[in-house]
Parts: structure tokens; sequence; C-alpha cells
């Protein structure tokens, strides 16, 4: 455990550490030219007054740690839910991360069926491999913030408005690393016992459930991961530009019109935090999945 | 309504073309031929569709308005690519991948920074960073740097936990071999650990590639000098000059697939000997 | 001159695992000496604390006569592993190529030499192909060239030719003993194979494990003019038998 | 007390749009996220006005990359709010909207500029680097810089332009001179920044002679032919003109309206309050009904800016048809 601690945490915290050190001196410089704004002509500014109003700026260039943390608290507690009665919910960070979130789900659940089926495609096709593939990779090229508007403009007019649009969007972003993972995978059981299925003349169906499958699955789960944290891009560019009502990326837009930086700042945090909890919470059922078809966790210790 | 039909005969048509072509040409041809056929099956049905439709302009172009602007405008697409891609993606390609490249070789030495920096790397890696592009235009101002900033911090932790992974890709008996020789630390990084960390290096590369031109042209939505192909997909949205806009997709698209096909030339030259690139 | 000695040899890894106990040997230079025994009788680990990979926690090693630092540092052996360990960016030529160039050794006098290597181990023609173009057994043929490149009197091979099938094994035993011959070098050599410590070594060195030592050091009184035929011989099946009674022994 | 009020009539008014199932439907493009720009509305809305009138209106908010000809065009609206140079544009490029009614009188935009810039007078802008937004609201900028005799690509003799993101930290960075703003929005936030009255000068398009008719409300040409539509279109309208005048009228209860429509949840009331205030000034003396004398010093404007929105004055681009029957 503390051999654990030593190895693994330490390491984590030291670098975080320095990296709120270099945070909280930034500030300094970073902030202060609107101090001696704001100050009287010619004022001479003592360094720990400079200090302690760049650390405590209403609308600073870069808010400090501390003021993030609390403008987070603020906006995620309850009580500040019922002050502000019925519309209340919609001020506060949960839900805002909720309605983002349920579209990253979505859209990554529509980027897995597009994903797993494309590879599938590519895998038992020749043609579907020569011809889609290059256009596979050409399709991430293009930057979908610019199509985005487009999008949802062109699904509105198909009668397709909100969870839909922001879904498409992010499976466009999520089913590339699927496609390119699952087909790897897919190709990845051993020739050996490729040849064992063949000798017991099992069906392409069976070879399909019992061997590639299972082999796909340790490519398939770092891919979904992958793919888990683009879909949240997706979700955060597709609520920027395009009208979206609710969710932490319109927060984050129009808290940028009204030079809102630290509300800014704590959309930013609840959107990593997000990310986080999703790729960790992924990464357990990955752990026990793989347990489950008996393949080894790259974490697990051997000897 | 003959032009919808048409549409689906001539995907019929060109699909069973590409099936026949997939069987008879060698490996080589058909690598080029089949996608290429498959990419004007999809532009011409796409055409031949908005055409039988009657899709308004508005919602989307004919794919030979789409042409014809790129042409015409060439001068201002020229302009718009040297500032976003030239300027703004590619400065901060090279300084963030450039960056990580260093700051691995820094981890590679000292394994406290090693173990520190993987697990944070490979989490902000998997963050949406680009939330930060009107932060960054706030700090760096509406030029290209501000552009070039939001590329460099999209790409250095991909581009970081990669090339820490990679330099960290060598075997025990390699480097067991090297102590048995006496290596010096130098004659390790460059005859060893470099050669070992490219197959990474590279795939980092590519995935920043993306990266990088979603990075550029965000960022100019935030704000931008008058020049620009996120500034230009946005002002002509707004004047509904959306020819223009899937003009300026294309060229992102060439530009960006151009760039990804040079990088997979450069990883076929350098790591021929890696088993995913053994043929 | 004794070119490797080691007196009251002792390494204890983390966590109490004993894989060396007080083992003391002396080699003499143009020895050929054979390490044999079940795995985890430290005969690897012995190669290695000689190679300056392990350091020992207890007792004394020296090798030509100075620290297996001071050793590694003047390149004072080449060293076999078990895999080929080949870089796979290189070819043949390059690889063998490798130790000469970091030695800092002219482009011109290293291409001589590894021209001759490669001749030695009957690699040439091969020099321009990628480690992965070749068979395993081809490959260890270029790793052994490439210890042998530097021409250090000492050559340390663990388990050189253990993945190999027999016929290819047999093959390069004959060369090994052609090689050690024709340079006179001292060779420390790891096997699993009775056979092969008996047809090669002058001296079978029979280790035990748990805690790692020597059971018992065997001269091996066969001529060092050796064809494969010699194996049937019962000089040779009389110095097996011992190398077996010893093993066993050596168990409990 | 009052909240609970509030909140009893929005039950209401919920209770008694699901219960309408009859309602005609209706749906709306803003072209700006939720905020008092858009009080008419949302008032009709939430006071039962789109009800009386027998109306099930859904109101969609903008944002930056939001074109709501686009969204017009494409059937994902019946009607959009837009400023007239951007319509009018929009009507060049071949799709033709037409403005029915148009509850803003005045406009509301102006440039801004810092006194220690040097600037006194629009003699003093050349050389200087001013924000301009664009999406369409670029055109009236163009003309008045035409107008002075400026280019717009840099200088000595013209001004250099930035597109200027939708917020003043320009202004405050020192990468621009002077910025966009609007009387009702940005301007506010250059002064809640930290920069006083008189440490600006301001440049109103309506005092430089080059304002331009802002938020309108347009619908397609072809649509204006069907007469179920123009009927639905006739009651929109009334009963929006009605919201507007309640808005005006009862400042703080629109405001609370506009918090409760916010799903974003950032408009603080404050900054929508002043906003009510600045919006009622602009919104004064409208019936609704487009006054053709505007309408004409728009075109002069667009068209001394040059070419590049409108060729020639357009015909047919505004109808009295609609509020002439809703105002009656």
């Amino acid at each position: 455990m503390v051999q654990w601690l030593a190895r693994s945490v330490l390491p984590v915290m030291t670098i975080i550490a320095a990296i709120v050190l270099i945070w909280y001196a930034a500030a300094v410089p970073m902030n202060a030219g609107r101090t001696y704004m704001m100050a009287p002509d010619d004022a001479e500014i003592a360094l720990p007054d400079l200090v302690s109003d760049t650390w405590a700026q209403k609308k600073p260039r870069l808010p400090v740690p501390h003021q993030i943390v609390v403008e987070v608290r603020k906006q995620a507690t309850f009580s500040w839910i019922w002050k502000e009665k019925r519309r209340g919910y919609k001020r506060s960070l949960i839900y805002h991360t909720w309605v983002t979130l349920s579209s990253t789900i979505f859209g990554f659940v529509l980027g897995l069926v597009l994903g797993v089926s494309l590879s599938l495609a590519i895998v038992y096709s020749r043609v579907m491999d020569l011809s889609v593939m290059p256009w596979v990779i050409t399709s991430q090229t293009i930057p979908i913030i610019a199509i985005a508007p487009m999008i949802i403009v062109i699904m509105a007019a198909g009668g397709m408005t909100g969870l839909m649009p922001k879904g498409v969007i992010s499976m466009y972003l999520s089913y590339f690393p699927i496609v390119v993972g699952m087909t790897k995978g897919l190709r990845s059981s051993e020739p050996i016992l490729e040849d064992q299925m063949k000798t017991w003349s099992a069906t392409a169906f069976q070879t399909f459930w019992l061997l590639r499958l299972p082999s796909a699955m340790p490519f398939l789960f770092p891919a979904m991961k992958i793919g888990l944290a683009a879909a949240l891009v997706g979700a955060v560019v597709a609520e920027l530009p395009s009208g979206a009502r609710a969710g932490l990326g319109a927060r984050l837009l129009v808290f940028s019109y009204r030079s809102e930086t630290i509300p800014m700042w704590a959309n930013l945090v609840s959107a990593a935090l997000l990310a986080g909890i999703l790729v960790v919470s992924f990464g357990l059922l990955e752990r026990a999945v793989n347990r489950r078809l008996g393949f080894r966790n790259a974490g697990d210790v051997t000897s | 309504m003959m032009l919808v039909v048409s549409a689906f005969v001539l995907w019929a048509g060109l699909w069973a073309l590409n099936i026949i072509l997939a069987r008879r040409l060698s490996e080589q041809h058909a690598r080029i031929a089949v996608p290429v056929i498959f990419g004007l099956t999809l532009v011409l049905v796409v055409e031949l569709m908005v055409r039988g439709l009657n899709v308004s302009f508005v919602i989307l172009p004919k794919p030979s308005e789409m042409v014809v602007r790129l042409f015409t405008s060439y001068e201002m697409l020229w302009e718009d690519f040297a500032q976003t891609i030239l300027k703004g993606a590619l400065t901060g390609y090279i300084v963030g991948c450039g960056a990580a490249l260093m700051v691995a070789f820094l981890a590679s030495w000292s394994d406290f920074l090693r173990r520190g920096l993987l697990p944070l790397g490979n989490f902000v890696a998997a963050l949406p960073v680009v939330g930060l592009a009107p932060i960054m235009v706030m700090w760096f101002g509406f030029g290209w740097e501000s552009k070039a900033a939001i590329v460099v911090s999209m790409c250095f932790f991909p581009m970081l936990v990669n090339c820490v992974q990679g330099l960290a890709a060598t075997n025990a008996i390699e480097r067991d071999l090297f102590k048995t020789y006496a290596a010096s630390p130098v004659q390790q990084l460059g005859l060893l650990r470099l050669p070992a960390a490219m197959p990474f290096v590279l795939n980092g590369l590519k995935v920043c590639t993306p990266l990088a031109l979603i990075g550029a042209i965000v960022a100019e939505f935030f704000g931008s000098p008058s020049v620009g192909m996120g500034f230009r997909i946005k002002t002509s949205v707004g004047s509904l000059s959306l020819d223009l806009v899937w003009a300026e997709i294309i060229v992102a698209a060439i530009a960006g697939t151009g760039f990804f096909g040079l990088l997979l030339i450069i990883e076929r030259s350098l790591t021929f000997w890696h088993p995913s690139q053994r043929r | 001159m004794s070119v490797v000695t080691a007196e009251g040899l002792s390494l204890t890894f983390p966590g109490d695992v004993q894989a060396l106990k007080g083992v003391n040997l002396s080699i003499d230079a143009g020895e050929f000496v054979s390490f044999i025994g079940p795995s985890g009788c430290g005969k690897t680990t012995f190669l290695r604390v000689v190679a300056d990979l392990e350091k020992p926690t207890g007792g004394e090693v020296r090798v030509t006569g100075l620290s297996p630092e001071e050793a590694r540092m003047k390149r004072a052996y080449g060293y076999v592993f078990q895999q080929p360990g080949l870089l796979p960016w290189r070819t043949v030529e390059g690889n063998v190529r490798l130790p000469l160039a970091l030695m800092g050794q002219d482009r011109r006098t290293a291409d001589q030499r590894v021209a001759s290597v490669l001749k030695m181990v009957e690699l040439d023609g091969f020099g321009n192909k990628y480690p992965w173009q070749l068979s395993g057994g081809m490959q260890q043929r270029a790793s052994i060239a490439r210890a042998l490149a530097f021409d250090a009197e000492l050559l340390l091979m663990d388990e050189p030719f253990g993945a190999l099938d027999e016929i290819v094994r047999d093959r390069l035993n004959d060369q090994l003993l052609d090689l050690w011959r024709s340079t006179q070098k001292t060779v420390l050599f790891v096997t699993h194979s009775i056979p092969e410590a008996v047809y090669l070594s002058t001296k079978i060195v029979v280790m035990s494990p748990r805690p790692g030592r020597i059971a018992k050091v065997i001269d091996n009184p066969l001529p060092s003019d050796r064809p494969l035929e010699v194996r049937e011989s019962t000089e040779f099946l009389s110095v097996a038998s011992d190398v077996r009674n010893a093993l066993r022994e050596g168990m409990h | 007390m009052k909240n609970v009020l509030i909140a009893a009539s929005a039950v209401v008014a919920s209770l008694a749009a699901t219960t309408a199932q009859a309602q005609d439907k209706f749906t709306i493009q803003l072209q700006w996220v939720t905020q008092a720009q858009f009080a008419g509305y949302y008032v009709a809305k939430d006071k039962g006005f789109y009800d009386a009138a027998g109306l099930d209106v859904t109101i969609k908010s903008g944002g930056p990359d939001i074109a709501p000809p686009q969204i017009l065009a494409g059937g994902g609206a019946d009607i959009m709010v837009n400023w007239m140079p951007s319509a009018l544009s929009a009507r060049e490029k071949g799709l033709p909207v037409v403005n029915v009614a148009q509850p803003f009188k005045s406009s509301g935009m102006m440039l801004t500029c810092r006194r220690d810039s040097g600037i006194s007078s629009t003699d003093d802008l050349a050389g200087k680097t001013l924000g301009v937004w664009f999406f369409g609201n670029e055109f009236p900028f163009m003309s008045w810089m035409s107008q002075l005799g400026l280019g717009t690509d840099g200088g000595d003799n013209g001004v250099t332009v930035l597109q200027q993101g939708f917020n003043v930290d320009p202004i405050f960075n020192g990468q621009a001179d002077c910025v966009s703003t609007m009387t009702y929005n940005e301007y506010w936030q250059v002064i809640d920044g930290g920069l006083s009255a008189d440490e600006l000068i301001v440049f109103k398009y309506e005092d430089q002679g080059v304002a331009t008719l802002e938020d309108g409300l347009y619908v397609l040409e072809d649509n204006l032919a069907d007469a179920d539509f123009a009927d639905r279109l006739t009651r929109f309208v009334a009963a929006s003109m009605q919201g507007w005048k309640y808005a005006e009228t009862n400042v703080e209860e629109a405001v609370e309206i506009i918090l409760d429509n916010d799903d974003s949840g950032t408009a603080s009331y404050e900054d929508q309050f002043r906003m009510m205030g600045e919006i009622a000034k602009l919104t004064a003396g409208s019936n609704g009904a487009l006054d053709p004398a505007d309408f004409d010093r728009t075109v002069a404007t667009l068209l001394a800016g040059g070419d590049t929105v409108i060729s020639g004055p357009p015909v047919g681009a505004w109808t009295h048809a609609i509020t002439d029957a809703a105002l009656k």
C-alpha cells in the first residue's frame, strides 16, 4: 500500500502541486493589467496588495484555482437551487453536466453502432475495406465545428432537433477510433485458432462469435475509451455554436460573451470532471469484462 | 424524379464496378482506383439527389457549385489557408508536438517524472481541451497566435503520452545489451530509445493532425482578423454563401488528408521494421 | 591466469529471494565453462553479475582482474542473450557494427571486422537483410557475430541456443566449438542441456536451486578436437551421467 | 408573494398549452441567445397571448453560428427575427424573405472607443483598429466607412478591422481602439469591465445617419400567398406586438419571464433589467408596422457602401398586409 502510494500517487500529486503553484504565480502578471487599470493613475501598488488583488478579481484573465472551486461549489450545491426557486435547476452545474452527459452517451452509442457495423463490413468485405477506409480517415480531417451548425440546420429541415443533431455530431467524432480499433481487433485472432475453427467446420457466425469477437475485445475497449472522450468533445462542440439552450458548451459560450471568466472556468472544470468520471468508470467496466473473458488486464501483476 | 432514380442506378452501377475492380485489379492499383471511384460515386449521387429533390442552396449546395467556387475563389481560399493552416495550425502543431517530445525526453531520464506525467497526460488527453479556445483568444489576441496556442494545448498531451510510452518501448534485452556496451546516455537515446519510439511518435503525430485542424478553425469562431478559414466559414454562413463554406471545407479536408498521407509515407519509410508495417 | 573469480558471492533479491549464495569459482583463460542446473539455480544470475547487469549483495567478483563495472566500461566481454535481441530497424550488418560504432571505431575498419565475423558465423551474404527477414537460427548466429565483433577475450552466453531445434542447435554447437578453438577465447555458457554442456565444455559447473549455489564442478576429460560423433563414445556418456547424478543430488 | 403569482400563472399557462390541442403550431427563430432583446415573444408566450390567439408557439433561441435565414429556408421555423441588412442579403442571394413586421423602430448599434486612443471624432478613426461583428452585422459598418472615405484593409488611410468575438475584451486587452456595442448589451459590459462613461466616446449609427433596421420579423415569400399561413401569421404578429407593449410597461415582470426561459441559466436579473430598459427605447414608436421611410434609409445606407450586400433597391422586400390586418 505504502509502496503503491509512493510509486503511483506521489509523482502525480507532486506534478499537480507544481501546476497549481505555477498557476497562482502566473495569475499575478496576467491579471495585473486590470489591477493597474482600476487603480487611480500613476498609483504605486505594493507587491502584497497586487498579489491579493490579482487573486480576487471579479473578471480576471486567469482565475486562480480557489476562485474556481468556490464557483463550482456555488453552482453545484442544492441550496443554490432552492434559493433560485423553480428556475434554479437551470442554474445548476449538475443539471447542465447532465445535459451534456446525455448527448455524450447518446452520441457514443450511435458511434459505437456505426463504428462496429462499419468495421464488420470492412473486415468481411474487401470492397468495403478498399472503398470506405480511406474516406473514414478523410472524414476526420473535416473540421466538425465547421459543419456542426449545418448538420443542425439540415437535420432541423428534416424535423430532427434537440438531442438528435448533438448526438450525430458526437457520433461523427467517436465512431472513428472505434472503427480503427475494432477492425484491428477483428483481424487479430491467431491464425492457429482460425485453423482450429476450420477443422471443426464452424460456420462464419460461430467463428465470429466464439473467436473473433472475444479476440477483438482487448482492442475494442481502449478504442471505446477514446471514442467516449471524443463523444464528449463532440457534445461540447455541438453545444458551442448551435444555439443549444443548455449544456456545458452552451454555458461556456454565453459566459464567454459576457467575459465571465470564473464561471467559464467552472464550466471547463465540470467538463473535465465529467470526462474523468466517464473514463474511470469505463476503465472499471473494461477490467470487469476482460476478467470475465479471461484476458489479462494491463495493470495486473504478473509472476 | 428521373434524377433521383438515376442516382440510385448510378450508385448500383459504380458499386458493381468496384466489386469487379477489387477482385480483378492488383493490390496496388485497387488501393487507389477503388476508393477514388467510391468518392466520385458519392459526389455524383449527392449532385443528382440535390438536383432531383430540389434541395435549397441554403441547405446543401450542389457539389458542382462547390467545385466551381473552389476555382473562382482560389485566391481568397489560399489566403485563408495560409492564415489558418500554415500560420495557425502548423505553427501550433510543430510547437506543441515538439514541446511534448522535449518533455518526454526529460521524463525518460526520470522515472518519477514519468510516473507523474503519464496518468496525468492520459487524463488531460481525454478532456475537451477545445473548450479553452475562447480563453486562448482572450489571452493571445485575434491573430494566428491564439490559434496556434489552442492547437498547442490540444496536441501537447496526446503527443506527450505517445512519446513517453515510445521512449519506454525498449525491451529488457535491448537495454541490457546497451549496458554491456557501456553506451553513454546520449548513445542510448540516439541509437536505441529514439528509433524504438518512432512508431509511437508517428502515431502521436497522426492523432494530432485532425486536432490541429479543429483547434485552429474553432478558435477563429471566437475572434479573428478578417481572414482565415474559420472566419470565412462563419461569415459565409451568415451571408448564405454556402458554396464558399463548402469550398473551405474541401480545402480543409484536402489539407488534412494530404498531411495525413505525408505522415503515412514518413511512417512507412522510418518504421518499415515495425510488425504493423511489414508486408 | 584467472579470467573470472568469485569468492563467497551472494545475491539476495528484494522479497528475500536468494538467487546466489556463497559461490566460489575460478575460471582460467581459454576455458569453456558450462553452467547447468534447474531453473532458479542462479546460473543466469551468475552470468549477469559477471556482466555487471546485477550487483551482488555479498562476496566479490573479479573479471579480468577488475571489478565487473570496470570490466564493462572497458568492454572486456561480449554477451549473447537468450533471445537474439537484434534491433529491428538495423540490418544484420548494422546490428553487428553497433558495438563498434559505440566504441568509436572508424567505419572502414568496422566494416572489415563485420565482414569477417559474419563469415565466421556463416552469414556472409545476409548482411543487408533485416533481422526479421531471417530464421531464428540465423538471428541467433547474427547475435553471436555481434558479441564477437569487438574481439573481447571473454564471451558470456546465456542459453543462446535454447529456443532452437535440435538440428540447428547441433550445427551451431559445432560452429561454436570451431570458433572457440580458433580464437582461444574464454567462454561462460549457460545451458539446460546435458549433451550440449558435455559436448562443448572443458569444465561443467552443476548448480542447484533455493538458494542458488554450486553443487559440483566437473572437469571434462574429452579431447579438445570433438567431432559430433564423440557424443556416442563411452567417455562422453560417463561424463554425462556424472552431470546427471550431480544434478539429481543437488535437487534436495 | 410575487414569485408565487408568477409561478402560478406559469403553471396555468403550461396547463393551457397542454389542454389546447387544437392550437395552430407556429415556430419563431430568434437570432441570439435568450435575453431581453426578445422579451416581446417570451412575454406573449408566457402571458398566454399566443394561446389566446389560438397559437402554439415554439420559440427557438439562436446563437453565434445560427443563421436564421438558413433555418427558415430549411423549414426549421415559420418566421425569423433578423436584421434588415442580413435579410436583404439573403434575398439578394436568392432566398426571398419578406419583412412582415418591424417591432424595432431605431437602431441600437454603436461604435464605442476609448478616449485615450486619441479618438474624439470620426476624423480620428483613420489608422485605428476597430472590432466589428460579422455574420451579416458588418454591412452597416462597411457602409459607414465608405461614406467616411476610409478603407477597411488597414493602412494609414483606412482602418484595420478585427472580427470581434461576441464580447468586448479587445477594448480592454488593447487589441482594438474601438469595439462594436449595442446600447442594450455590450456597452454595459464595457462599463462593468471598469471603463467609465467619460473615458469612452460613443458613435451611434443613428447619429451617423447609417442606421439600418434591426430586429424585424421575416417570412418566406411563398408562404405569404398561402391564406392559411397568412392567417396564422397575422395572429402571431398581433399577439407578439401585444407582448412587446406589455413588456415595455411591465419591465420587471418581463425580466422575470426572460429569466424563466433562459435554459442556460446564465442571465442575471440586473443585466436583463438594464437591457429591457434600453430595448424599450428602441421599440418605442413602433406599432409593429414597418415605416417605409426607415426601409428606404436602410437601403440607401447599404447601397452607399457599394454593391456588396444588394445590387439595387429591392422590390417586394416588405409588406404591410399582415400588420394592416393584425393592428386593425
